[in-house]
């Protein structure tokens, strides 16, 4: 009975503006919902992968990832870590680079606003810092729900574009219980910026918009095939110069071929289990790891106890490790001695076929672990292309000892590179320097945007109330 | 001619009764759990809601016929009545039964009436979307997630043979 | 009501010898059972599995396996398999090898009545031609059961010894659900031969035990240490002179690792399951795939259609063949090129790491797939340890090239072994001579050591009705 007068204000028709970027506004009717969502913050931790495992300096050397990679912490801090991250560099104005402006487009509901503001083709069109006072809040209920009637909703187009290209689960025919994937499947996706050439009231301009490279399928083995066909690649790779690729979190591909997805389960079920308080069930917007609440979740389903189910996942993640620890050490060693093989004078035809085995091999291992979750959610997916990733390194680095043989240099070790620290000297990264910019970033243009969204009345200081800096490279 | 038409009238008319005396058809129409042990096909099923949660709640028919209407719940009883009878007769089913699309309706409805208030949110939330395609009312079944109500996750036709609680009538 | 009666004929003492060999013989009292037992004699295709994979020639050269190799048939024709194998060569009289009695040890309930009777040790020495004539019926109910009360029954000491060794589930301890596993795992699991000394009557022999290698446990990497410490080999390859190590279908090892495993199935609840006949049910002794019965094996705890299995089991024999193909391919070549750097003059000293990583690489990936249901008892530890096992023999390529270039081979490529032929004719094997002795073995002595048996009264002629004779090497 509590529950049908709560109810009641909950199906009032709210009055929340469309593209309402401040989470707060919204939680004035949906309080649980809200509350829920801010505990996001507990998850605050920053955990230095690079450092954890400096093999993957040497793997992206020459590409921003080699500066700085954590682990996700919640969605409390998803723009804070995206203005804080190496990556993002150290602009001083609304022009300076490193990164375009589709840096911000998973990072928060302003993205959909500006975008119906603006025109899609624009926003994609700039640097990263153009945006700057502009997307001043992190991911809201804006990202996801539709203001009128909180139905969910895809904000992000390059989704249902993606879906229906690649055909078998076209966006018209998704279920509620879809939906309550896709939300999320708008960010937790591998992605490119496709370079796109409008026109802007007579100049020419090119927009890189973010594109889900589906149109073969969701495989590894698709993708990889998508991007060998227009030849595309992401960055140089500075030891071995392999035309490289990036894979980010294809959460949503790998996902779907476990059996948690093959069975219909949503990414809903299991990280916004249903709670209940009282007598009103809601669903939980704590967004996290589903093993802070077994009971909840796992145990909904399945029989057990809260410490099998954690040793399961455990396991799981260990055989996980395994193979792509070895994966990260053949893609590593195989670059040093592209380069060194590069440095005595092999030529292009004699490096071709193995750049070639590095290219697939190090995407097929990034595919695999970009995700973070994909360990359990698809492990066998997970091993299975770890194992082929592992098969083409290794093969490059059998076609490299008959190069450097050939340039005498058949008995040639890989320097170490078992710390990062080591890592970064051995690519030569200026890494001191990087972060004194990047601090005077955040002490100086990262306040002015916050102010300036605050001018525009578009930025919502709850979201950074409490906000403490915390970064893999200031101690 | 004559002959045969009778003939086959009559033969047709005892192979019905043959049929709802041996499938004790006519025990569809109580409303007693043990009634659906009238045929031991159902006892695996007896025993597993026998001793689950819902033994002192619900029983057989609370979810498996119409609640809303009474003449709704006799046209379900009839048809599915008519249906088991004629499947025991024939014997043409495996170990594992499953429920057709309609009765796995009817259950959903059932679990939605009397748990309707804890899943009210949920049920809104389901409204929002269409449901034309999709096989139960909300979309999704409330089995799929609480896969042990009521007859657990094993329930072979084999599995509770001569099993404690259920007496052959 | 006839349940009833039928049960009380079964709950009678049945009168039936201790040891008895001839299943037609417990039959009489359990002719379910045993006519359903009967019926593996419907899963008779020959599968040649060199055929289908050539490497696997190369993989084996030196060792029996290289002659024939077929995936299993139904339980009904163990024994005819056995003698027909070109692995156990042709015997000429009791005395003649190749191979120890031991080979004996799973094919039969004449092992446990012979060991009753002569000791263990006595069983296991000499040649397996000596016990022709004593070993004649294929796997019976005497392998399983107990003949006064039906109780399941472990009749192979070495699988008791092995678990208590082990230490984690001791044989004491098992349960009802364990022993409808365990009498599987008596054969069913990875063996060797220990080579183990006793006194006959003052007389030094030497027995070859099957022993399982569980001492630190069931994972391939603890078995690996284990054959490591005590240095062990199964034979010296004859291409790249490693001292290698046969996995033999680890099938019970692999399962426990596996999610039916942890939730605690035993394989008689897939291979075995109850079904029911009139009013009584009984476990249906057809062993052979769940697949031709998923109605009455998976649908009994899984939703979901026969379809969707059938497709589920598909996809994961899939990832594991891809990365066993890759794995075969990836140890052919280095036995190969190992082989090569040999006939240049590489040193012991030189090949010494390398031949350790071939020896390890091949052992995980015959762990992984010799248990030829492990892709869905274990999907996940096969391929995480095919993975492995990629790694491993690509490390031997890679240092192999650095020899190779030293011996001014850097660009040695391995010869072609895409089919049976030409991987025999690589490894140099005689194969018609081979087969044309096992001719003269299988019309000639095969056929009198049944007449042995049927002499002494322990053959029974049912085990062979309608025996129509298959091998892998007669058209
Ligand atoms: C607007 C983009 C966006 C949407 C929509 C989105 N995510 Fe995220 N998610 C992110 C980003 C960005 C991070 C990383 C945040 C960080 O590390 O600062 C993240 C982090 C996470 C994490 C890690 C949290 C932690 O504490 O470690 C999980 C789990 C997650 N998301 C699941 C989901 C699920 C489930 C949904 C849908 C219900 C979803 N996400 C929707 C962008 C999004
Ligand atoms: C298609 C959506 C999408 C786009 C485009 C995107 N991200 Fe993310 N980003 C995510 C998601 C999802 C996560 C959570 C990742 C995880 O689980 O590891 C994330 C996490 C992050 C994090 C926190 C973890 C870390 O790596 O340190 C940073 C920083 C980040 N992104 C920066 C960027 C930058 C810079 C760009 C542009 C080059 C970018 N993102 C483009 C979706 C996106
Ligand atoms: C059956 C339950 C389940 C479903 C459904 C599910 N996940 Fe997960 N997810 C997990 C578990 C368990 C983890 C591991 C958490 C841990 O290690 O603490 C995880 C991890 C993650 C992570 C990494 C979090 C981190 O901090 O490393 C992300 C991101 C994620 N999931 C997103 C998704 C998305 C997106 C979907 C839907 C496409 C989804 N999940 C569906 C159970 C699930
Ligand atoms: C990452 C995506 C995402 C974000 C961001 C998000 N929601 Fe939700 N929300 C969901 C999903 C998924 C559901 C489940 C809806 C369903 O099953 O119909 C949901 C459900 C709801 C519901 C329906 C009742 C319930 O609890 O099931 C309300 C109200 C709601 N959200 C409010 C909010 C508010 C307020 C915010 C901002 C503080 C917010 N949501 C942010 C994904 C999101
Ligand atoms: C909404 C229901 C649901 C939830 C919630 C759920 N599962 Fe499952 N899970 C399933 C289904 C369905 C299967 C498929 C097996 C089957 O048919 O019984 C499965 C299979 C599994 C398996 C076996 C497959 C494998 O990958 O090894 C594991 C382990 C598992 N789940 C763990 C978890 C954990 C851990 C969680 C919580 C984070 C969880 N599940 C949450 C429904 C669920
Ligand atoms: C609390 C609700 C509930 C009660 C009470 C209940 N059932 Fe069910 N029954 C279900 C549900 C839900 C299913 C569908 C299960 C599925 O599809 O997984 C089902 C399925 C069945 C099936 C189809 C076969 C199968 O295993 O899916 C039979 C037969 C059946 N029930 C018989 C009975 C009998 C007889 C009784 C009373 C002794 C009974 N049920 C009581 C909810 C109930
Ligand atoms: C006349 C014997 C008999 C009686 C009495 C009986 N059943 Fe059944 N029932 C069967 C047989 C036989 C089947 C298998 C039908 C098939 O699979 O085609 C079956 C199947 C079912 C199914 C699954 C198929 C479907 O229609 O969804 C349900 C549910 C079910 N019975 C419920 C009940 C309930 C509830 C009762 C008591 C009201 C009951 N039965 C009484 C013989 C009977
Ligand atoms: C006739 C009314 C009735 C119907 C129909 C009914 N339930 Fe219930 N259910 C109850 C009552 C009353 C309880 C509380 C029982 C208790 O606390 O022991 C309950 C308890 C539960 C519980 C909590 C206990 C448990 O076993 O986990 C769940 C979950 C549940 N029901 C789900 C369902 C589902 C799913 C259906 C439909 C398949 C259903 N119910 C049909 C009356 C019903
Ligand atoms: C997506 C998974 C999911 C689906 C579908 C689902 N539930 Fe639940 N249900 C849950 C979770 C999680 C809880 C525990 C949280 C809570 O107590 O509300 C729960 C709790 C319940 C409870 C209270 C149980 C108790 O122990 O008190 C009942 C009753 C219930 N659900 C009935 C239903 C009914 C009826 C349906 C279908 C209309 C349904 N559920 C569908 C996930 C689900
Ligand atoms: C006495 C030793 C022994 C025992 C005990 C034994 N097996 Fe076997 N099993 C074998 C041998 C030998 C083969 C191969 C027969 C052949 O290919 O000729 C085999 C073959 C099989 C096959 C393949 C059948 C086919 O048709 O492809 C399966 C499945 C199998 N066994 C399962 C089991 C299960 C389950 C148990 C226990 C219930 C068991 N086995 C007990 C020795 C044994
Ligand atoms: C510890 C028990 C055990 C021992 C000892 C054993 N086997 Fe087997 N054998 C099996 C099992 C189990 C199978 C079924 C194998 C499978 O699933 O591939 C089998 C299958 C076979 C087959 C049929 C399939 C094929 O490979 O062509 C032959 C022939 C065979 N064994 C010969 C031998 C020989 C020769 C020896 C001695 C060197 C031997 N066995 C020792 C258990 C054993
Ligand atoms: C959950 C069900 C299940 C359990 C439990 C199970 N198996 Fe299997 N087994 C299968 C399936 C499914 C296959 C694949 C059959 C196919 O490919 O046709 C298989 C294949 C096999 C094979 C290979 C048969 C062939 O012809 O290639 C053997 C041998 C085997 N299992 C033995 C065992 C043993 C021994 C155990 C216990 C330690 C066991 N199984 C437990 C389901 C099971
Ligand atoms: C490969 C092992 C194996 C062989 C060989 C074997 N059985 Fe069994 N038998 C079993 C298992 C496992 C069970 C299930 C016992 C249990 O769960 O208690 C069983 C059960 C039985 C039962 C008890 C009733 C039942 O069906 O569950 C009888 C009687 C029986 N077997 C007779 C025989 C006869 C007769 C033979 C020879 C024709 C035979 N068995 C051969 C493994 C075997
Ligand atoms: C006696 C019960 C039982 C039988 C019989 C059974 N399973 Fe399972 N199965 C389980 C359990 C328990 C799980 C673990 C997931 C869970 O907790 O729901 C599982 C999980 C699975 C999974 C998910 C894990 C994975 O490896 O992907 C698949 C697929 C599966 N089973 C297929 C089968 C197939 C195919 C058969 C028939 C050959 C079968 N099962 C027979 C009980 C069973
Ligand atoms: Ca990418
Ligand atoms: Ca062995």
């Amino acid at each position: 009975k509590g529950n049908k007068a709560e109810q009641k204000i909950i199906n009032a028709t709210p009055e929340i503006k469309q593209f309402e970027p401040r989470s707060a506004e919204w939680g004035k009717y949906f309080p649980r919902q809200y509350d829920s969502y801010m505990k996001t913050k507990k998850s605050d931790e920053i955990k230095d992968v690079l450092k954890a495992d400096p093999a993957l300096v040497v793997i992206w050397a020459g590409y921003a990832f080699s500066k700085d990679y954590n682990a996700p912490r919640g969605h409390f801090y998803m723009l804070e870590d995206n203005l804080n991250t190496l990556r993002t560099g150290a602009p001083v104005d609304n022009k300076t680079g490193p990164l375009p402006s589709a840096c911000w487009t998973c990072k928060s509901p302003d993205v959909p606003r500006l975008i119906n503001k603006i025109g899609e083709l624009d926003y994609f069109t700039g640097t990263w810092a153009r945006f700057g006072g502009e997307v001043v809040n992190p991911i809201g209920c804006a990202d996801c729900h539709d203001n009128k009637t909180m139905k969910l909703t895809v904000t992000r187009d390059f989704l249902k574009r993606a879906l229906d290209a690649e055909g078998s689960m076209p966006f018209a025919d998704a279920s509620h219980q879809d939906m309550r994937s896709l939300v999320c499947a708008q960010c937790h996706a591998e992605y490119y910026f496709k370079k796109t050439k409008w026109d802007d009231k007579g100049e020419e301009k090119t927009a890189a918009v973010v594109t889900f490279p589906w149109d073969n399928g969701f495989a590894a083995e698709d993708m990889e095939k998508y991007y060998d066909d227009i030849a595309f690649s992401d960055w140089t790779h500075a030891l071995s110069k392999t035309p490289m690729l990036k894979a980010q979190h294809p959460d949503f591909e790998t996902f779907i071929t476990g059996v948690h997805g093959k069975n219909n389960l949503s990414c809903a079920d299991c990280h916004m289990p249903y709670v209940r308080e009282g007598g009103v069930k809601y669903s939980n917007h704590k967004v996290g790891s589903p093993l802070d609440d077994i009971q909840n979740t796992c145990l909904n389903c399945h029989k057990g106890t809260e410490k099998e189910f954690r040793a399961t996942v455990a396991r799981k993640l260990e055989r996980k490790n395994e193979l792509s620890q070895a994966a990260m050490n053949v893609l590593a060693k195989a670059h040093l001695e592209a380069g060194k093989a590069w440095e005595l004078g092999a030529t292009e035809a004699e490096m071709a076929p193995i750049l070639l085995d590095i290219r697939h091999g190090q995407w097929r291992w990034d595919f695999s672990i970009a995700a973070h979750g994909a360990f359990f959610h698809a492990p066998e997916e997970t091993l299975r292309v770890l194992g082929s990733a592992i098969n083409k390194g290794q093969d490059a680095r059998v076609k490299l000892r008959t190069v450097l043989a050939k340039y005498g240099a058949a008995t040639f070790e890989a320097p170490d590179f078992s710390t990062k620290e080591k890592a970064q000297a051995i690519i030569g990264l200026p890494f001191d320097k990087q972060v004194e910019e990047k601090n005077q970033f955040i002490n100086g243009l990262k306040e002015e945007w916050f102010k300036d969204g605050a001018e525009k009345g578009i930025y919502d200081p709850k979201s950074r109330e409490g906000m403490i800096l915390k970064t893999s490279f200031n101690k | 001619m004559k002959y045969v038409a009778i003939c086959s009238v009559v033969l047709v008319i005892s192979m019905f009764a043959y049929l709802v005396s041996e499938s004790k058809m006519l025990s569809y129409l109580s409303s007693d759990p043990k009634v659906c042990i009238n045929c031991h096909t159902m006892n695996t099923h007896y025993a597993t809601w026998q001793h689950s949660s819902h033994r002192e709640v619900a029983s057989c028919v609370d979810c498996h016929l119409p609640r809303d209407s009474f003449v709704k719940k006799m046209i379900a009883k009839s048809k599915d009545g008519f249906n088991h009878s004629l499947a025991m007769t024939l014997g043409n089913y495996g170990y594992n039964l499953r429920v057709t699309t309609d009765a796995a309706k009817r259950i959903q409805a059932n679990c939605i009436s009397c748990h309707g208030n804890i899943i009210s949110q949920m049920l809104d939330n389901s409204q929002l979307y269409t449901l034309a395609d999709s096989k139960v009312r909300m979309g999704r079944q409330c089995w799929d997630c609480h896969r042990e109500v009521p007859h657990g996750t094993t329930r072979n036709l084999t599995t509770t043979q001569n099993n404690l609680g259920v007496k052959e009538l």
